[in-house]
Order: structure tokens, then sequence, then C-alpha cells
């Protein structure tokens, strides 16, 4: 494993997160796109904080990645439910009343 | 007299604003409370003027020369990019100061018809008033400028509120074009704020007469295509206000939306400082620009003269004939001033000044057939010269003084503008003579339609002018006689200014 | 040398007040329940009274770095603290005479509100990446909630949608940036990082990391082209809110904005005051168009809005475009012009978007042709409103000229005349817009006549609003000083 | 008494702001203010006209100055009052014209509701009438020519409720600022040329040579132009018939005998300025007027129509004589004129007021009824016609002998002559028709005929004074002496140099030129010596100074028997025709009928006018105003559209039509609003598109 393989990775969760979110129309599954985008974030961190500098901080990034990453989606979920709650959908291009 | 006198300027421009802070403060239902305070408050100016009348010496110029202005106040604002506080009056302002009190108090007493929301009507009619003042009496730019916007709040609700059928057209027309007129003078003040220092203290400024020391100038400024642009830029912005083909096309909106006393403020003051503006501001600071552009300034001058009164024929709305009377009399103010020469811009001068008295004299003439007859359109009415003679005099002279009759002070100051720019550019100066035929011609032809011939029996029982009216028209029609035939007056106080003027711009060439 | 965590404690005080007050609100939460009463307001406003009391204690303290290098103490970080300080104070005042929130839990609302407060004072102060995504995500996280939560609102929920999700992605693209700088500098802390860049010579990645980057701040500060979500997420917004999210958030994002900018892509030049770019990432003729694009955007799309709220929307992207002329110059007069602008923007944006809610109250709409005969129907609203818009616009002799003035300045101080140009034209189309309201309000006859009642509280309110408009528009001396003080920013 | 000239015209001035304040509470509606002060003026004036004649010195001149207005200095114009001989006689003329009619009104004018209003015009016209007369600057008499202006339209628009008398008084004013225009033009040319406005000043200049040539005769034109304004001459003649709308008095103190004479005053005051080219100009312009004014008064039915064109033709002789070099001829002719155009003038008024119609057709056999009138009216035609004794023969024979003497000097312009004479013939007929039709032969309308009456005296005590004044023997003599073509001021080198210039402003063959600026100046004393100098021509006639007087004297004498001869041949056609009746003027009228309906139509020159400048300015001022709504108002709006175009090539933009300039600009920045809110489309993912998008743009940006 080189760092070159690792970013090689990162780079390719990170596009295919970026092609989640622009392509799925289904909230939740835009929401796992984002977690892509995040875990190469994620990755990238610990493959540099590895190879790159011997300080632990990249490490520890990564972990707040993760946490932040939970606690965001569990607010955008509850967001998501009260959205299937109001329009009976979770088909993000439905709620377009606000444009304009 | 001594805080009084040390003070006069601000009590000028700030009573006003007094009054209308405090006619907010009156309860509802208190009209006529309101139109006392209003009165009152747009009165008191005027013993100040005739203060500055009588104080100011005559014979030192100012222009850019700050310890030859008088009654100045001076203080630090905003120390820390040097703002100053800095009034003062020289022969260029005091003619507009003098103007501005007398139309103003005039303007009140002639809305006093005025029913809807007295209130806000006259508060605003005050700020205005303030606005107008602060104008022509600051000297440090950011404070002119200040000023210089402030007027335009008032006036958007004045035409907005109180105006005609397209009221809401006319005045954010108005708005928009001033604003970005404002604009543009806004980046030049800028850039001639960072570009100059005050000798004094070597910081930057925003006194005007520290821009006019071409020595305060750095490099950047010094180079004449930069020059150019700033000159033009500030050119447009006063042109706006002016106005100046082709930027007047606010102006026949405005004033025929506008009510009959904010019409006179209009044409009588605001069209004013837009000349005043070049006199004060873009000559001085940039006279070596101001004799490069001194010849397109002429032809747009005449273009006015001729363009104004030619449009002016083809109006049927009375209102709107005059508004564009006054597009064409204020080409003269531009031809004299381009003249550059004594004459000529002394009568650029005495011409706005003049034009001030005549055209608000106009402008409340339409506005008394218009509260009677409801209507403006010149072939509506005929022969009323039979039923309302004190009325019809009072036209003819107005009409007459317009069209440039000697005796009256409008031809004092276009002969000087004349004798002043023909022998500077006189190709171009034969084609603004040929105005005076068709300025006469579009005067005397409404005045036939309206008053002469078989009398219109509609209007049989037309109501006379009745006392107030008469006392708004007096003094303008008074004063504007006795100064043609005794210009004097008028003359000495502004001329020392004006030809100091002349040969600051001069000096460069 | 940065404090330890203990010792930093002292000097954490006001963030420590805003914590102790969300805490107390949970309690609170927990006892009083759904229950309708003005005591977690009241507890909020001390709360925040107290941190802003604090702050301003700190403004004469030295400037340190606190946690070892976490969180900065210094004017700047002091100033945005203040500012959002009272941009929360005004908005729990709005929140208290907004009947959109009448009927949904107070407590739980106030706590969303504080911890934003809490994400923005450690966003404007935070001098670690770590730092600042933890901040950042402190922000966004509750003001997701918070768009979201007016009951049953269809609207409501879809902003909310779109928030989250246009946020998350903004942070993530963000993140992906951070993770990209620290490979190539191998330090999360921001000083450190602009050393390494200054050292180095630019590289492609180097640039792309900036881009990313500029992408999560740019969406903090609704910057075209990461504007998107800002005028739904406003408009479908609980007002209270769209007005905190247009002045709070955006403000804490300019701070790191300028933060991350001036200490990671350049470095302070001692002996001009000013700062110099790090080679290669040249990101203030970046800037520059994004400025000019994004006021000339906003406004454009504002004229054409018949919904106040979307309408203000608009025009705050716009001021953001205004107020990025001065983040491109490089300059401590740039930044002092851009704090100056925080400062009335404040007061100004606050004020319109109260008198909104206030006719909200009553009419239940916000489009512009309900406004009509305001004038006359609530004369002291409706001219306060007028006095706000046209602060907005930039007319002496409102205090928001006086910003724009001093954005302008510096602009044509450094000779960018292209953008100064842009930028007054532009001001000219937004009176278009601005006027439009007034024209309704005043020179429109109403639909109905009926009076609308201001009562005595908020009429205070808006002349506490409308009267620092007014008189900065007049003297504004003390104020600029204080943003010239504030400029000088530490990154250990 | 000449120290208190300036009496003369501020009195009237005080009277018509007496009598417009206060007048209709007077008693008797204030028409004794007016008359005291204009009779004070008449007295003042004769005083001083007796003062010169004391003084009997042809180049007597009382001057006095006062600053006017004054800038530091650095630009000064100085009022002043100027009598010499011409102004002492133009005094006396004015005040006893202007005197006698406000005596005429009293009666004329009684009983009409503006009475006191009537009488304070005729205050402020005698007022400006007098200042022009004695002001000493092409400044002032500017302004008095102006005022002169105001107070014709005031009288002429008197009874402003008939609609002809309110074309008129317009029709009077503007054609008149079209000559004042070149009146203004000349006077600023001169005044750019010298820097300086007073009379004596500018002479001075001229002769230092600060302008000459061309220039100069433009200039001359151009003052000149005011002068075919004021005096009713071609092309600018016709204002001055319809201006008989107005009340008759009105029409004889204005339009016949003071105002109309300004023009000619004017050019006999600034007479030095002329060039030989700008005389020729003159001359032809006279000519062209004194023929079509005549040629139309021929078939003129209305009795103050034909006296109108009467006076024009008459102007044409004085301002002819002036232009031929006979000065002292044309002010001759106009103080003559002045004595029995307003005679005929008053007496037609007399006439109108018995019969209560214009129409000499509807008159006829008033002899019976009113004698006095009659006779007056007679003397007065006798004048006219200048038939030997009468005034009017003293006079127009000196025209027509400077004319011939002109023309024998220059062949080629013999032409000013015979027209000339011609005329004279004419003018002798159509008088002499209108006399025998008004009161000979039988009444054609009974009824008007029945109700003539005598006018009461102080109407027809008027018109015997006038009548008095109508014969020669008050004129010869004293007035050839006195009054005395000044020198000219033009340096003789530059004139005869000039007027060896081809093409000349006249449009006339060189050498004609060259001899008519030898035969002008052959009489100005002080061109003599330089002309061996200067110019072959002028050198011959140089040499034969006693040839000249003799030549002068034929000229005279031959032109004496000719005008007489020619005037009896007029008189007696008009009495074979209309008092024996041999010749029918129907079947005249009849078999030459073109002719007589384009007399009858005066010429077309109203058609024209009408068709040409007139429609033409109001065709451009619509134009102008139609630009200025759509195209000015639209000139942002042009932008717009551009604006528009430009957005539709990028973003299927949808196509404005823009009106109105901010609503232009509004409509693009809408548009564009409009244009720019598509992306706002309300899809997540299009948002996700767009950020992404943006950070791929900026970045290729960046790359490449």
């Amino acid at each position: 494993m080189s760092l070159e393989k690792l970013l090689v990775i990162s780079a390719a969760l990170f596009c295919c997160g970026l092609y989640a979110i622009l392509t799925r129309r289904n909230a939740v599954a835009v929401l796992m796109g984002v977690e892509l985008v995040l875990n190469a974030a994620s990755i990238n961190f610990v493959a540099f904080s590895h190879y790159v500098s011997r300080v632990i901080g990249g490490q520890i990034f990564a972990i707040f990645v993760i946490v932040l990453a939970a606690a965001e989606a569990a607010v955008a979920l509850a967001i998501f439910l009260r959205l299937y709650a109001t329009t009976g959908t979770v088909e993000v291009d439905t709620a377009d009343h606000l444009k304009g | 007299m001594g805080f009084i006198d040390s003070h006069i300027l601000s009590l000028m421009t700030f009573l006003p604003l007094l009054g209308g802070a405090l006619i907010l403060c009156l309860p509802k239902g208190t009209d006529n409370i309101v139109k006392i305070v209003a009165a009152v408050a747009s009165f008191l100016p005027i013993p100040l003027a005739a203060r500055l009348w009588v104080a100011f010496d005559r014979t030192v110029g100012g222009v850019n020369v700050a310890n030859q202005f008088q009654f100045v106040e001076h203080y630090s604002w905003i120390p820390s990019i040097n703002v100053e506080y800095f009034m003062g009056a020289d022969g260029i302002s005091l003619p507009m100061l003098l103007l501005t009190a007398l139309v103003s108090f005039l303007a009140v007493i002639g809305s006093w018809g005025i029913k809807k929301q007295i209130k806000g009507y006259m508060a605003l009619l005050l700020l205005l008033e303030t606005g107008m003042m602060g104008v022509f009496a600051s000297l440090d730019f950011f404070l002119f400028y200040v000023f210089w916007e402030v007027m335009l709040l008032p006036m958007y609700f004045l035409i907005g509120i109180w105006g005609g059928p397209r009221k809401e057209y006319a005045a954010i027309k108005f708005f928009l074009y001033t604003l970005f007129g404002s604009v543009l003078m806004l980046i030049v003040m800028l850039a001639l704020y960072f570009n100059s220092v005050n000798p004094e203290t070597g910081g930057h400024t925003f006194n005007m007469l520290h821009f006019m020391q071409q020595s305060a100038h750095n490099a950047w400024l010094k180079d004449f295509d930069v020059r150019i642009l700033l000159f033009l830029g500030l050119f447009i912005g006063f042109a706006i206000k002016v106005p100046l083909f082709p930027f007047h096309t606010w102006l026949p909106d405005a004033h025929v939306e506008a009510p009959t006393a904010i019409s006179v403020i209009l044409a009588g003051i605001l069209l004013k400082m837009g000349t005043y503006g070049l006199m004060r501001i873009s000559f001085p600071i940039f006279p070596d620009v101001t004799v490069w552009f001194a010849v397109p300034m002429a032809i747009l001058g005449v273009i006015n003269i001729v363009y104004g009164a030619l449009c002016a024929m083809a109006q049927s709305d009375l209102k709107k004939m005059v508004a564009y009377s006054s597009v064409s009399h204020m080409g003269f103010c531009l031809l004299g001033m381009a003249a550059l020469t004594p004459a000529g811009m002394v009568g650029a001068s005495f011409q706005m000044f003049s034009h001030g008295m005549i055209t608000s004299m106009l402008f409340f003439l339409v506005g008394v057939v218009y509260d009677r007859a409801h209507h403006r359109d010149i072939d509506g009415f005929g022969g009323l010269g039979a039923v309302v003679p004190v009325y019809t005099f009072f036209v003819t002279v107005a009409f007459f003084a317009s069209l440039g009759l000697p005796g009256f002070s409008g031809f004092v100051a276009e002969a000087m503008v004349f004798l002043g720019s023909f022998p500077v550019f006189r190709t171009i100066v034969i084609f603004a003579a040929s105005g005076i035929i068709i300025v006469a011609a579009f005067h005397l032809w409404a005045l036939q339609r309206v008053f002469l011939g078989p009398l219109n029996p509609k209007y049989a029982q037309l109501e006379e002018i009745n006392a107030r009216e008469i006392f708004c028209l007096a003094p303008l029609a008074l004063l504007t006689l006795y100064f043609g035939v005794n210009p004097m007056p008028i003359l000495n106080l502004m001329s020392t200014s004006l030809i100091k003027l002349v040969d600051v711009v001069k000096m460069v060439i | 040398m940065p404090l330890g965590n203990l010792a930093s404690l002292s000097h954490f005080l006001p963030e420590l007040a805003v914590t102790a007050t969300i805490l107390l609100l949970v309690v609170a939460h927990v006892v009083g329940g759904n229950r309708q009463s003005a005591v977690p307001a009241i507890l909020s406003l001390a709360g925040v009274g107290a941190a802003l009391l604090l702050t301003a204690l700190q403004a004469s303290v030295p400037a340190k770095s606190l946690f070892e290098g976490m969180v900065a103490l210094d004017g700047f970080a002091v100033f945005f603290k203040a500012l959002t300080a009272l941009a929360t104070i005004v908005v729990v005042f709005l929140s208290m005479e907004s009947e959109e929130l009448a009927g949904r839990s107070q407590a739980e609302y106030y706590i969303f509100l504080l911890s934003v407060l809490l994400g923005m004072f450690l966003l404007s102060a935070s001098t670690d990446i770590v730092m600042l995504y933890l901040s950042l995500e402190l922000v966004s996280i509750p003001s997701y909630l918070l768009a979201g939560y007016l009951k049953g609102g269809g609207r409501s929920t879809e902003a909310a949608t779109k928030y989250v999700v246009f946020g998350a992605t903004a942070s993530g693209v963000m993140i992906y940036g951070f993770s990209l700088l620290y490979g190539m500098t191998g330090s999360t802390h921001l000083g450190e990082i602009g050393r390494a860049l200054a050292q180095g010579e630019a590289t492609t990645p180097m640039f792309l990391a900036a881009v990313m980057v500029a992408v999560g701040f740019g969406y903090k500060i609704a910057a075209v082209p990461f504007h998107m979500w800002s005028p739904d997420v406003y408009e479908g917004a609980p007002t209270p809110i769209t007005a905190f999210l247009s002045v709070g958030p955006k403000a804490a994002g300019f701070a790191v904005l300028v933060r991350f900018f001036y200490t990671v892509f350049a470095t302070p030049d001692a002996a001009s005051g000013a700062w110099v770019l790090s080679p290669g990432v040249d990101w203030t003729a970046l800037f520059a168009v994004l400025s000019a694009v994004t006021m000339s955007v906003g406004n454009l799309i504002a004229v054409k809005q018949d919904n106040v709220k979307r309408l203000l929307a608009y025009s705050s992207i716009a001021h953001a475009g205004y107020m990025l002329m001065g983040f491109v110059l490089l300059s401590p007069a740039g930044i002092k012009a851009i704090l100056f602008y925080l400062v009335v923007y404040l007061f100004m944006n606050l004020g319109a978007f109260y008198v909104v809610i206030l006719v909200a109250n009553r009419t239940r709409s916000e489009e512009i042709a309900d406004y009509s005969g305001l004038g006359s129907r609530a004369p002291f609203a409706a001219v306060s409103l007028a006095i706000f818009l046209f602060a907005l616009t930039g007319i002496p002799p409102f205090s928001g000229f006086i910003g724009k003035v001093y954005l302008f300045a510096e602009v044509i101080n450094k000779g960018v005349y292209w953008l100064a140009v842009v930028a007054a034209l532009n001001s000219v189309v937004s009176l278009y817009y601005y006027a439009r309201i007034i024209k309704v309000m005043f020179l429109e006859d109403p639909k109905d006549k009926s009076e609308i009642a201001v009562p005595a509280f908020p009429r205070a309110v808006l002349c506490l609003l409308a009267i620092p408009t007014l008189v900065l528009g007049v003297y504004w001396e003390p104020v600029i000083r204080m943003a010239e003080n504030s400029v000088k920013m530490i990154a250990f | 008494m000449i120290r208190y000239a300036h009496f003369i015209p501020l009195l009237p001035l005080a009277a018509y702001f007496i009598n417009i304040a206060v007048g209709r509470r007077l008693p008797r509606k204030g028409d004794w203010v007016s008359l005291g002060a204009i009779g004070i003026g008449l007295a003042i004036s004769i005083g001083i006209f007796h003062e010169v004649f004391q003084a009997y010195d042809p180049n007597f001149k009382y001057h006095v100055v006062f600053p006017w207005l004054d800038l530091g200095g650095r630009f000064v114009l100085k009022a002043g009052i100027l009598i010499d001989n011409v102004t002492a006689v133009m005094l006396v003329v004015v005040c006893t014209v202007s005197f006698l009619v406000h005596l005429f009104s009293v009666g004329y004018m009684h009983g009409d509701p503006r009475y006191s209003r009537f009488f304070a015009y005729l205050s402020i016209f005698s007022f400006s009438m007098l200042g022009l007369v004695l002001s000493d600057s092409f400044f002032f008499i500017y302004i008095f020519w102006e005022l002169v202006g105001l107070s014709s339209y005031l009288l002429i628009g008197f009874w402003f409720e008939k609609k002809s008398a309110a074309d008129a008084c317009k029709k009077a004013f503007v054609v008149n600022r079209v000559g004042d225009f070149g009146f203004l033009l000349g006077f600023l040319l001169l005044f750019a040329t010298t820097g300086v406005v007073g009379y004596d000043e500018v002479f001075q200049a001229i002769r230092e040579g600060k302008i000459e040539g061309t220039l100069l005769t433009l200039a001359g034109i151009g003052i000149f132009c005011g002068a075919i304004g004021k005096s009713a001459q071609f092309p600018l003649h016709v204002w001055l018939p319809d201006a008989m709308e107005g009340p008759t008095p009105v029409s004889a103190l204005i339009h016949a005998a003071t105002m109309v004479a300004a023009g000619v005053y004017l050019v006999g005051r600034v007479y030095p300025i002329f060039t030989p080219d700008a005389f020729l100009v003159i001359a032809y312009i006279g000519l062209i007027t004194l023929f079509i004014s005549a040629t139309i008064a021929l078939a003129a039915t209305d009795i103050k129509k034909v006296l109108a064109y009467s006076t024009c033709s008459q102007l044409g002789y004085m301002i002819m004589g002036l232009g031929v070099g006979g000065y002292t001829a044309g002010l001759a002719h106009l103080t003559t004129h002045a004595a029995f155009k307003a005679c005929l003038f008053l007496g037609s008024g007399s006439v109108i007021h018995a019969v209560h119609t214009q129409e000499i057709t509807e008159m006829g056999g008033l002899w019976k009824k009113m004698k006095i009138t009659a006779v007056t009216f007679i003397v007065a035609t006798l004048a006219i016609a200048g038939v030997p004794g009468f005034s009017g023969f003293y006079s127009k024979d000196m025209i027509l002998g400077a004319a011939l003497e002109f023309g024998m000097r220059n062949p080629q312009h013999i032409l000013l002559f015979a027209g000339a004479l011609f005329t004279a013939g004419l003018t002798a007929f159509y008088m002499f028709r209108l006399v025998i039709l008004t009161f000979f032969g039988k009444p054609r309308d009974h009824h008007k005929y029945d109700h003539a009456h005598e006018s009461p005296a102080n109407m027809w005590v008027p018109l015997v004074i006038l009548a008095g004044l109508s014969f020669s023997f008050w004129y010869s003599g004293w007035f050839g002496t006195l009054v005395q073509k000044p020198a000219s001021a033009i340096p003789v080198v530059s004139a005869a140099a000039h007027g060896g210039v081809p093409a000349a402003a006249a449009a006339h063959p060189a050498p004609g030129a060259t001899h008519g600026a030898a035969g002008v100046h052959e009489s100005a004393p002080q061109a003599k010596p330089h002309e061996p100098a200067s110019a072959p021509p002028a050198g011959e006639h140089g040499a034969e100074a006693s040839h000249d007087a003799h030549l002068a004297h034929t000229a005279h004498r031959y032109a004496m028997f000719s005008s007489v001869g020619v005037g009896t041949l007029g008189i007696a056609l008009a009495f074979v025709v209309y008092w024996f009746g041999w010749i029918d003027p129907e079947k005249v009228a009849s078999s030459c009928r073109p002719v007589h309906t384009f007399l009858r139509n005066k010429w077309y020159f109203d058609e024209l006018y009408e068709a040409t400048v007139i429609g033409g300015t109001k065709a451009l001022s619509r134009a102008m105003g139609w630009f200025d709504n759509n195209v000015v108002d639209g000139l942002v709006n042009l932008v717009a559209q551009i604006g528009v175009w430009v957005s539709w090539l990028i973003g299927k933009f949808d196509n404005y039509v823009v009106d109105g300039a901010v609503n232009g600009v509004a409509d693009v920045t809408i548009g564009s609003g409009s244009f720019f809110r598509r992306f706002q489309t309300g899809k997540l993912y299009h948002y996700v598109y767009v950020l992404a998008g943006g950070v791929i743009i900026i970045y290729l940006v960046k790359v490449f």
C-alpha cells in the first residue's frame, strides 16, 4: 500500500459520492453520497498522517469527521422523516415549491 | 448677532430641518398649525439671507482660496478619514443661497392648498430645503455629496405621493437617473481623495479647496487622460441634474407629474445644482480638462437651447412646454460657462439666478390654471384673457420675461452669455441665437392659444387668481423686473468670484 | 506560545457563559416541556447578554492563543463574538414577537439558537482546521433544525432538506480540501500550514484545495455559485431564523474566510501592515470576480422577486458580494471596511426583517403586494422599513452609505476601478427593487385600510435598530475606530 | 432744455405704470396721464429742436454716458443719450405724431372696456420708441428695439378676442424676431471684433480697421436685417398689413409714422458702418419692397390695407434712398412721410369711425358727409403722390435724384431709378383710386352712407394739424443743411479694395460693385485723399470732383421732371378709370385675371411662408418632440435592446420589447434577473450541479 494508491481510492470515493449526490433522487441515497465524500476525506487524513506528517493530528481529525458525519446524518434523517411526513416521499426533486 | 453671524450658514441649512422635525411631532388634525410652522421654518432663512446680502464682502473672490470664503464654519467631523464640516460662501454660492431661501419659502406658501397628508408633505419639503441649502453651502466634497443625496429622498416622495397620474414612474425615473449620476460622482470623489493630499497635514482630504490645488495632486492624478475620465464622471453626474441633452429625459416627466410647488423647486433650484456643481467643483479642480472640453460643452449647451425650444414648441401640455423651456434656458448657462470669459461666466450664473425666478413664476402660474381647470392642455383653453385679466397679466409678464425680453433679468443674462461667448465660438453661438426666434414663437403661440382669441365658453366662469397666489408671484415678478433694469446688485455679488474662477481656469493655459 | 487548556479557560468565559445558558435551557426544557412561556427567551437573553459583556471585557486583553493553539483570542475574534452575540440578542427579540414560532417548544428553539451562537464564537476564533471544521458544523447542524422549525410547514421542511443536503455536501468538499492541505503541509494548524505554503511554490492540488475550501466558506456566506441554497432556505425558514442566518452565520463565515485565507494563503507583511499572497495561489483575482458576480446576480434576481423575504434573501447575497470587495484587497483597510459594513448591515438587515415579521403577524403574508398602503396603515413600521431599505441601498444620510463608502474607498485606493464601477452600478440596480417596496408602501393606496397596530415593545426594538442606522450615517467615528483596532488577528 | 432729454422717455414710462396699476380708478380712466406725459415730452423735444436749430451746426452732438453694467472693469456696458440733428428731428416727429394720436384716441377709443389699458400701452410704446431714438449704442438700441416690438405686440393684439388680431400680433412679434436675429448677430459680430458697443466707439474701431471686408459687410447686413423686420421690408414685410388688425390710431402711430420708421432710423444711425456691398443690398431690398407692395396696394380694397401697403412702399423708398447714398433724402422722406401717412391713417380712422367698414367698395360720396376729413385726406394724398409743393414731393424727389445719380454713375444699377420712378406713378394712381372711391362718386352702400357723419373735434384737429404739416415749405432748406451724410467709417483702402472683390455680397457683377463703391464713396469727404493711391476706378472719380457736382445737379433735375411727369400720369389714369369711368377696372381686372388674383393674394407671400418656414419649423419641432420621446428617451432603451439581444444569445432570453429609457434598463435588469433565476429551479440536485460546476469551472479557468 502506498500513498498514491490510497489517494486514488479516496479520489474515487469522492467522485462516487459526488456522483451519487448529483444523480440520486432519493434523499437517503444523497445522504449516503455525502457520507462517501466525508469518508474520502477521512481516508486522506489518515493516509497523510501516516505517510506525510508523523503527527497524529490527521487521524484525530478523521475521528472527528466520523463523529460529525454521524451527527449530521442523524439530523438529516430526522429532517427527511419530517419531509416524508409532510410530502409522503423522500424524493428530493419533488420538493421544489421554493424556487425562482 | 455674534452667534448668528458665526453660524449663519448652518442656521439657514438646519432651521428648516428643525421645523420639519417639529412638524412630525405635532399631533394629528393640526393641519393649520403644521402649515404655519412650515411657513415660519421656511421663512426664517430669508432674514438670514438678507443678513448675508448685507454682510457679504463683494471684493474677495473665494473659489479656491480658503481664507477668501465668508461666513466659514470649519469643524472636524470624521477625523479618521478627514471628513470635515466645512461650510462657507463666496460669490458663486451666495446668489444660489438667496434664491433657495426665497423660492423655498414661496413654495411652502404655494403648497397651502395641499389636502393629502399635509404633515408629511411639509416635513419633506423642509427636509428638501435643508438638502438644497447644504449643497450650496458646503465646501467639503463629502458633505456636499451627503446633502446632494439627501435631496433625493424627499424629492422622490414628494413627486411619488403628491404627484400626478404617472407619479410613480416619474419619481423612480428621477431617482434612478440622479442616483446613477451620483454614484459616478462618488467614485470620482474617492479617487480624488486618495490621489491628493492636504498640503498642511499631508493627509488625504475631502476638502474641495485642497482638490483645487494642483500641487496637491499626485502623479496618477496629474495624468491628463485620467483627469479627463474623472472630469467626465463628474460632468455626467452634474449634466443629469442640469439636465443636459441627452440626459434630460427625466425632467419632462418629473416636472409634469410633480405637484406645483415641487416643480417650482425642481426647476427653480435643483436644476441649478448641476451648473453650480460644474462651477464649484469641476472647473476649479480640472481647469485643464475644462479648457480641453470647452467646445463640446458649448455645443451641448447650444443643443439644449435649440433642441429644448423646439421640443417645447411641440408640446400640447402647458407644464411640459414650460419644462422643456427650462431645458432650453439651462443651455445658456452651459454656453456661457464654456466660453470661459468674464461676461460669459457671470452671465451663466446670472442666468441661473434669473431663470430660478422666472421659471418658478411659470410653474406657479401653470399650477394656478391647473387648480381651476384641472387640465393643462394648451388647446383646451382660449380667450381666457377676457375672463381673468390679472392672471393673464402675470402670465404675459412671465412669458415675456422667459422669452428674454429686455427689461427682465432673463434678457440681461442671455445677452451677457451671448456677448461673452460669441467672441469665443462664433458659429456655435449663431445657432444659439436662432433660439431666440423659436423661444419667442412657442411662448407667444401658447399665449395666443390660451389667452387670446374668442373665449372658450367652458371657462367663462373661471375664477380669478387669488391673493395667496399673487403673494407667491409678485415678489418674483418684481425682482425679475428690478434685476432686469438694474442687474448690478446681483452682479456685484457674483462678479468677483466668477471672474476669479475664469482666471483660475484660464491660468493653466 | 499557546496557553494550556486549563489556563485558557479564564479567557474562555463568553463561550462558557453561552454553554451554561444552553445547559440551563435544557433543564428548563426538561422541566417546562413545551409550555409556552417567555422564560427561555429571557434566560437566553440574559445568557447572551452576559456573554456580550464578557466579550467586551476581553477587548482590552492582549491577543493570545488558547487551547494549545486551537482557538485565538484576538481583536478580530472579539469583534465577531460581540457582533454575533448582538445579532443573537436582536434575533431573540424577533423570535419573541414572531407568531410563526408560537406554539412550538420555546426552550428547544433557544437551545439551537444559542448552539449556533456558540459555534459562531468558535468559528471566528478557531485557528486550527479541526476546530474550524468542528465549529462550522456546530453552526450548521442546529441551523438545519432551525430552518425546519415551523410546525407542519411543508415549505419549512423543504427548506431544511435543501439546507442540510447542500450544507453537508459543501462541508464535505471543504473537508476534502482540508485533507489535501493537510497532506501538503503535514499540519492542521493554520499558522503552520500558512508558513509551509509560503515557502513551497504553488502546485495545482494546492489551488484545488483552495477552491474546495472556498466552497465551504462560500456556502456559509452564500457567495455565487455556492449561494443556491440561501433563497429557498431564507424563504422557507421562520422569519426570525432567516434574519439570523442572513446576519450571524454570514458574519461568522466572513470571519473564518478572512482568517483562513489571510493566514493560510497569505502572509502578513510587517512593513506595510498589509498581507502578501503566498506564491501561486492568486485567489484575490478569483474572489474579485466572485464578488462582482455575486453582487450582480443577487441584485438582478432580487429585482424579480415578489416575496419580501425572498427579495431580502437575494439582497443579502448581493451584500455578501459588496463585502467580498473588501476581502480581496489584502489590506487592513479592506478588512476594516468589512467589519464596519457588517455592523451597519446587522442593524439595517435585522431591522428590515423585523418589520417583515410585524407585518406578517398581522397580514399573514410576505408578498410585496400586501404591503400596499402600509405608509398609512402602520406609519411607524413603514417609515422605519423605508429607513432600513434606503440604508441597504446605500443612500446618505443612512449608515449603509458610509459602509459602502469605506468598501468603495479601499477598492479605489487599490486601483481596482472596474470592481468599483460594477458595485456602483449595482447599487443603482438595488435601488430599483428596494424602492419598489417603498413605492408600494407609500405611493400605492392600501387594499384594506385597517390600521396595523405596532405595540410599544416592538416600537422600542425598532427604534433600537433604526437609531443606529441613522446615527452611524452621520457620526461613525467610534465604530470605525473599533473596527480598525479589531483588524489584527494572530495565527500562532 | 437738452439737459432734460431723459425725461422724454421716462415720463411715458411712469404713465404706463400708473395706468396699468390704477388707471381704471383714475378720473377719465387716466387718459390724461399718458396724454400729459407725452405732451411734456413733446414740449421738451421741441425745446431741444429749437436749441439745435439755434446752433444750426451739421455736426451738432450732445452725448451723456452713465455706467450700467460693470464687471470689475473686465466687461463694461455703458448706457447713454446721444442727440444730434437727426435725433432732434426724430424726437419732434415721434412726439408730435404720438401726441396727436393720443389725442385722436381719446375720441376714437371712447367707451372701450380696456380704455386705460390702451393708453398704458400707448405710453409704453412712446417710452420705447423715444428710448430707441435717444440711445447711443447698439446694445441699448437693441433693447428698445425689442421693447418697441413688445408694445406693438400689445397694441396690435389689443382686441385679442378677434382671432385675426391674436394671430396678427403673434405674427408681428415673431417676424420681427427673425429680423432681430440678424440684428443680434450683426451686433455680436461687431462686438466680437471691436469689443465695444457705442456707435462712436464702433465707428472709431472700424476706422482703425478692427473689422473690415466681408465680415464688415456681413455685420452691416445683419444690422440691416433688424431694419428689414421693423420697417417691413421684403421679405419680412408680411406682418405689417396684418398689423392693421389693431385699432386705427395704433396703425397710424406705430405702423405708419414711427415704429416702422425705426428701421430707417437705425440704418441712418449706423450709416458709417455699411460697406458698398451692404449698401447695394439695402438699395435693392428697398427697391423690391417698394415695387411689390405698391403693386399689391393696386388691388387691395380694404382702406387700411391699401394704406399699409403704401407704407411698405414708402419705407422701401426711404431704405432705397439710404442705400443709394441719399442719406438726407431717406431721412427727409421718413420725416415727411410720418406726417402725411399719419394724417392718412387717422383720416381713414375717422372714415371707418363714421361708416363702420373698411371696404372702400362699400364707401363713396363721403365728401358731402365729412368735409374736413376729406380735405385733409386729399392734402395728404397729394403729398404722398409727390405733387410739387407738398412735402412728399420734396423728399421723394430727393430720393429719386439720388437714385438717378447713382444710376448714372453705375449704369447697370439704373434699374433702381427706373423701378422707383415707375412705382411713383403707381403710388399716385392707387392713392387717388383710394380717394376717389372713398369720397366721391355715388355712395355704394346707402345704409352705411346715411349713418356717416363728421368726427368730433378731438379727432379732426389732429387731422388738420397733420395735413398742415404735409406742405413742403416746412422742410425745404434747413433739413438738407442740418441732416448731412456722416463720413463713412470704412477706410477707403479696404473699401475700394473690397469693392474690387468679385462676386461681392449683393451678387452683382464685380465691376458694378466697384463702381457702386466709388459712387457711394465719392461724396465721403475724408475718403478722397486716399483714393488715387487706392483703386483706379475710385481714383478717376476722385479726380473729377467738379464733374460730380454737375452730375448730381443734372441727376436731380431730370429726376424732378420725370417724377412730376409720372405722378401726373398716375393721377390722370386714376381719374380716367375711377372718376370718368372711361375704363372699367373690372374689365381690366378680368382681362388679366391671373395677375389680378396674384396681386389680390399679395404675391402669395403668406402662403409661401406658411408652406416653407412656418410649416418647416412646426414640422421640425414636432419631429424633435417625437425624437425626444422615442429616440433620446429610448437611447438607454437602445442599450437595453442590445442588452436584451446579447442576453438572448447567452441564455434563450425572452425577447423584451423595451419602452422608455429607464424602463429599458429596468427591463434588461429584470430580464437578466429572470434569466438568472431560471437556475433557481428549486430542484436540489440542480443546486449541487451549480456548486460542482462552479468548482470545476473555477479550477479549469485556473489550470488553463
